[in-house]
């Protein structure tokens, strides 16, 4: 056990799983699978398990992420890092074959790999493509694939050696602004489940519910909303697809007010999801939904920062509620 | 675009003398219909013509009549229920006319033996042809493309979605575009853990405008993968002529392009589709990457279904629901049946004393019984069940129902 | 004024305006733009306007969609029938391109075009990617791109010319279930706005919320449900960006009950977007949500028609809620 | 690759001299450094050599020396100011190195005029050489990339998404892969609405793998579009050389694979890229399709932002902060800006006598100073308003804020 970064913990995770497979592979195109961390061995996949399974293309993210799915139907474990400007070209071949291909099969095929879709900086002073607030959604309505958000180091490592685990083809979301987190992670291989939400911290007067980038904004103000005397309930949801509903009603039936909070476009942000589920098994509830508004991220940081969900926006909401 | 023409154009370099006045060189016949084969690119080495036919046991040759047969009375089976049984559910997109090209691939595949070690078939939206080929159970196809719980795939999926890994068929794919990339990913696995598997694509000759198909050479060019892309150029694509998409004559220049051997074989030719094939397995074995091998040929039926059919004959004929753009002549498809796939692969074997007409009508009598039979039991085969549409999404469990609110 | 089928309503709109914008063109794969209606012309773009206009192509539905993003770049109008096999396929494009241009630009790009896209005829039958309930929900979470789906001949007409005249970029969803579908349809041109649901029918007890392959069911539903006395409001969305909260709003209101109904899969359906508006709004409502499971569509009859939302489905669920 | 291997590899066609012994045939000095030009496909029809710079007035071939230097101006001061200035918060994809292509294909295009008869640019994520040759404000387009609210975008935009339409620079793209497929579709309408504009999108070496460099041309070859793809080689894409990602030496042996005219052109000489330009350009107006031009060339900077490069000095050395799978070696970097756009178009025009040395000296001040009021003014400019953010979602009307709850 040892401090690490999100980068870190999710390379080392990716490294103990080819060390045990040796039919494994990764495929990427502009990020080298390096990662260093004080105190700890530089991992690089390239020159450790050498350029027949560790394979730099060229800028072409549709064939990368075919490519895993084809591997997996030859038998083999195959995961590919698709970088944010690419997030969603290969969006088709996710959505329209590999979600489809066990069901359409009746069970005969064995679709299981792992896409690592990274979800950009959200970091001020870029705009369009690169800085985007949408990926999420758009993955969590395929079924037939798992779709999970980490937030810590913890899950990011223990979520990507369960993924590569998986016999499902499993799209793992990348917050890239996460990436330099830091936190205590074992170095053993270990598995954190792709069904399950994480409650972070236990409350009665509200529930918020939130993922990936979404989280250090409500930590924080789940922090100083607790030391204003309110009790909060704070849900990191971790799993897009298929979303851990019992969790969430179990914890509004208890707050009866539930806020959500998104980094990504307000309609259809997983929110909306999360309202509507709570909404369906739960009487009584007062909601509220935060999320970035139906807008391209612009490039310039005033408008930019005044766009994006913060901590403050989060605490001045909880307190309308409450 | 006539065969002739095609022909013409493709035979620049090696002039093989035909399939039918060959084989370990007994007979000198000229057979009237013959097509002269073309290999277009790919030096032979050391005096090797690449006519690999003439190492064939007799029975695999036979066992290659026998599949084509197999693929055409399928075909004229379900085609007839189609048109006549109005209980019949079932579909297809039908692959007569185009028998030789699956069947001479896959004669060169290794298709028995665990999974680690066969070779895998990626079909297309027409996969029925590509299956039995690569050898999957007819019965329960028949059964699958009937929508039966104890079909191929249970019922989830119908003609268009066929797969048996058992047997390395992969499977069907709706999609124009995606497969021949995925296959793509089967290959690189291939040779990322050593393996000398090969991945084989059948693709049409609408498959070359999708974007996909750049990816899928480049990147088979650039990492040497065991990939053999099948282009089956049946010279249309739904209603259109692939002059409407494609630039070249031959859409084996465009694999060219990219440094990959690239041939034009007669499709209807099914030991020119063997000898070729052939070829491409061995080089991909032993890792000199991947071959294009692009097959002249032409379907008997329309784009999809029975339109234009007559019960008890062979193809259809003169039908143009929509205005089409361009619609093929019926002239056309009347020249090309002169050159049918079952009639080549018969005069082969008689030519070379593989057979006698008696015997090989024996056999196609035996396919029709076999073919008949598979009708039979899968009709009686039970529906499915509601409730299943709710598994294997996911490969453990079930995924609520949501239809009821 | 005549009874025209939806298809031939469409394609009247389209040949309106490319009657009057000698400049319009329009793209298409397999499906020639020819319709007929009885005791009215034969349409037959591809004729009129000749081929530099109306183009045949390749199967490349990413090309199609770029091209007519391009041509309005250059300022010129054009629309492009996607079938929906492909109908993913041009989903970059236009959600990473199309829809963020005017934005990035600060205003400068001139992105007005149409993609019509086709939603599946979800017929017993077919599977995977032959038979589709998804389409929806990607595009609606796309900002600077307006997603209609209209339901009626009449709105697909009229729907067909204010996409066509808009200057931003319209998704044009055509359930192709729809397309034989028949009803009153003026000759001459005119416009459905882009922005406004339609209430189809008033009512104090429930409000049904559902959008075009879902319509046919739920009229159905509520004409059995109001002959067995429940005072039913059904409201048809018609766009779903930029979705028409004040409508959702008002209705449920007053009947502070709302079920909604999609031909969609569950999570993330439009119904999500409806329920958590209507629950961030109006206090003490009941939800309930009718969708197709999370499952792509097997093809047997037996197991897809089990699956299908209908107005069974609608009814009982109904009487649940009253 | 070393520019002289790729030289010799593509000049087998036509062996055109170089531009600095050419014009008016007035003087024949050897110059050391000087490159040999060559247009690899396409031949030239009645003794037409394609050197058309022969017709240029002196005016616009100064205006080009001045239009390079803008751009190499407009470079070195922004990157001086990021390594100085902390405060300052722009960047940029520096083209430094490469300014002789977007200069020399700009200089045959129409910038000015109706919006309806202009020529279109397509941009990639480096942006700012190719708007400056198109002929944007560059004060504007400096406040721009310091996100002000007066910038040529509103602030919007920064570096990576500039783009005026009213000068035809439709603009920057920070994808790879969907503008040339996009310029296509302009080009299309072009075509549709009988208008003799022409679409030109610059794309870089990383393009090439993108599967929509199929689909771009593949369809201006079969619609016969007045496209005009330049490939602007710089032999790395992001920080991996094009060998990862292509298996050609040249890339346009790709285009050519489609009957597309295509040439290599020396990127660094402006003269022999307005030559090749200018033949695209009245191919495309008169009817006769796309043309692909290749230009060789490369870039001194790192991929993105100043990082290994010094204040007041040109270029960045050996900058590898991840373990790069292949970097560029220092030397390469080195040889190549002994070929520098900026010397060459100076050489050229004093060898042609059209200035002389002092003048060529007093028109690079000139620049310099006008980059510097530029820098000046949009230092000055407002910051943008943060509720502005909401605007520009659709032509009318503001989205609501969502962030508030
Ligand atoms: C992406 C995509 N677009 C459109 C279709 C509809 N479609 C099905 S088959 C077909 C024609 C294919 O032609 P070709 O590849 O030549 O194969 P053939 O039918 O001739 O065997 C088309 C366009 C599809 N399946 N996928
Ligand atoms: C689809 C997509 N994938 C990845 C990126 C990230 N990216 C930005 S620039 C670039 C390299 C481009 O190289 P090249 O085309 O040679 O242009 P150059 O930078 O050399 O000018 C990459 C990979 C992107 N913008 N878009
Ligand atoms: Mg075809
Ligand atoms: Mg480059």
């Amino acid at each position: 056990m040892a401090e690490k970064s999100w980068m870190y913990a999710v390379l080392e995770g990716v490294q103990q799983e080819m060390q045990q497979d040796p039919k494994m592979s990764w495929i990427f195109e502009l990020t080298p699978p390096v990662a260093s961390n004080p105190g700890m061995p530089v991992i690089n996949l390239e020159t450790e398990f050498g350029r027949k399974r560790v394979v730099n293309t060229g800028i072409d993210e549709n064939w990368m992420a075919s490519c895993v799915l084809g591997a997996a139907l030859a038998g083999s474990k195959a995961a590919t890092y698709i970088p944010y400007q690419g997030a969603l070209i290969p969006f088709e071949v996710i959505q329209n074959v590999a979600g489809k291909l066990r069901h359409m099969t009746g069970g005969k095929a064995t679709p299981g790999c792992v896409w690592v879709i990274e979800m950009t900086g959200q970091t001020p002073g870029f705009a369009g493509q690169h800085s985007c607030y949408e990926e999420d959604s758009y993955y969590a309505h395929i079924p037939g694939v798992r779709t999970v958000i980490p937030s810590t180091p913890y899950d990011a490592k223990g979520m990507m050696i369960s993924a590569l685990r998986s016999s499902d083809p499993v799209v793992y979301l990348y917050p890239a602004g996460l990436r330099t987190l830091q936190g205590e992670v074992p170095d053993e291989a270990y598995e954190v489940p792709l069904d399950k939400a994480a409650v972070r911290q236990e409350g009665n007067d509200l529930t918020i519910v939130s993922s990936g980038a979404g989280m250090p904004g409500v930590l924080e103000a789940a922090e100083k909303l607790t030391a204003d005397g309110m009790s909060v309930e704070v849900i990191d949801l971790r799993v897009l697809k298929e979303m851990d509903t019992e969790t969430l009603v179990n914890s509004v039936g208890k707050t009866k007010r539930l806020l959500t909070v998104d980094q990504s476009y307000y309609t259809l942000c997983p929110g909306a999801e999360v309202i509507a589920r709570v909404a369906e098994n739960v009487e009584g509830v007062k909601f509220k939904r935060i999320a970035f508004p139906d807008a391209p991220p612009p490039a310039s940081p005033e408008m930019f920062t005044w766009m994006r969900p913060n901590a403050g926006h989060i605490i001045e909401a909880a307190k309308k509620m409450v | 675009m006539k065969y002739e023409e095609t022909n013409k154009a493709t035979s620049t370099e090696v002039d093989a003398p035909s399939s039918e006045s060959r084989r370990g060189f007994l007979k000198l016949a000229a057979i009237s219909g013959a097509a002269v084969s073309v290999t277009k690119r790919g030096a032979l080495a050391n005096g090797e013509i690449g006519f690999w036919a003439k190492d064939l046991p007799d029975d695999k040759l036979i066992d290659m009549y026998r599949t084509i047969l197999k693929i055409r009375w399928h075909e004229r089976t379900q085609a007839d229920k189609m048109l006549a049984d109005p209980s019949y559910r079932g579909y297809n997109h039908f692959y007569a006319g185009q028998e030789a090209v699956a069947t001479g691939v896959c004669a060169a595949l290794r298709n028995d033996g665990p999974f680690e070690q066969i070779d895998l078939v990626y079909s297309s939206h027409r996969p029925s042809g590509h299956a039995i080929a690569k050898g999957v159970d007819i019965p329960t196809m028949v059964a699958e493309m009937d929508f039966r719980s104890t079909g191929m795939n249970g019922g989830y999926a119908a003609e268009m979605h066929i797969s048996d890994p058992s047997v390395g068929f992969i499977g069907a794919d709706g999609m124009i575009g995606p497969a021949p990339v995925i296959a793509s990913g089967s290959a690189f696995a291939f040779r990322a853990r050593e393996s000398d598997q090969v991945a084989v694509v059948f693709a049409g000759d609408g498959n070359y405008a999708a974007p996909h198909f750049h990816s899928t050479l480049n990147n088979a060019k650039l990492l040497d993968l065991p990939l053999i892309y099948v282009c089956e150029n049946n010279l249309y694509h739904q209603y259109a002529h692939y002059s409407y998409s494609c630039p070249h004559k031959d859409i084996s220049d465009a694999a060219a392009a990219y440094g990959i051997p690239a041939n034009v074989v007669d499709g209807q030719d099914v030991v020119q589709v063997y000898n070729a094939a052939k070829t491409a397995v061995d080089r991909a074995r032993a890792g000199g990457g991947p071959t294009f091998i692009e097959a002249k040929t032409y379907r008997y039926y329309n784009h999809w279904g029975a339109p234009g059919a007559k019960e008890g004959e062979l193809g259809a004929f003169g039908y143009d629901p929509l205005a089409i753009t361009s619609f093929r002549p019926e002239r056309e498809v009347r020249a090309w049946m002169q050159r049918d796939p079952v009639d080549i692969s018969r005069k082969i074997l008689i030519d070379w004393g593989i057979l006698d007409e008696a015997r090989a009508a024996e056999i196609e009598t035996e396919v029709k019984q076999e073919i008949a039979s598979a009708f039979e039991w899968a009709m009686q085969q039970p529906l499915c069940n509601p409730e299943d549409a709710l598994k294997h999404v996911f490969a453990e469990g079930t995924v609520p129902a949501r239809q009821f609110g």
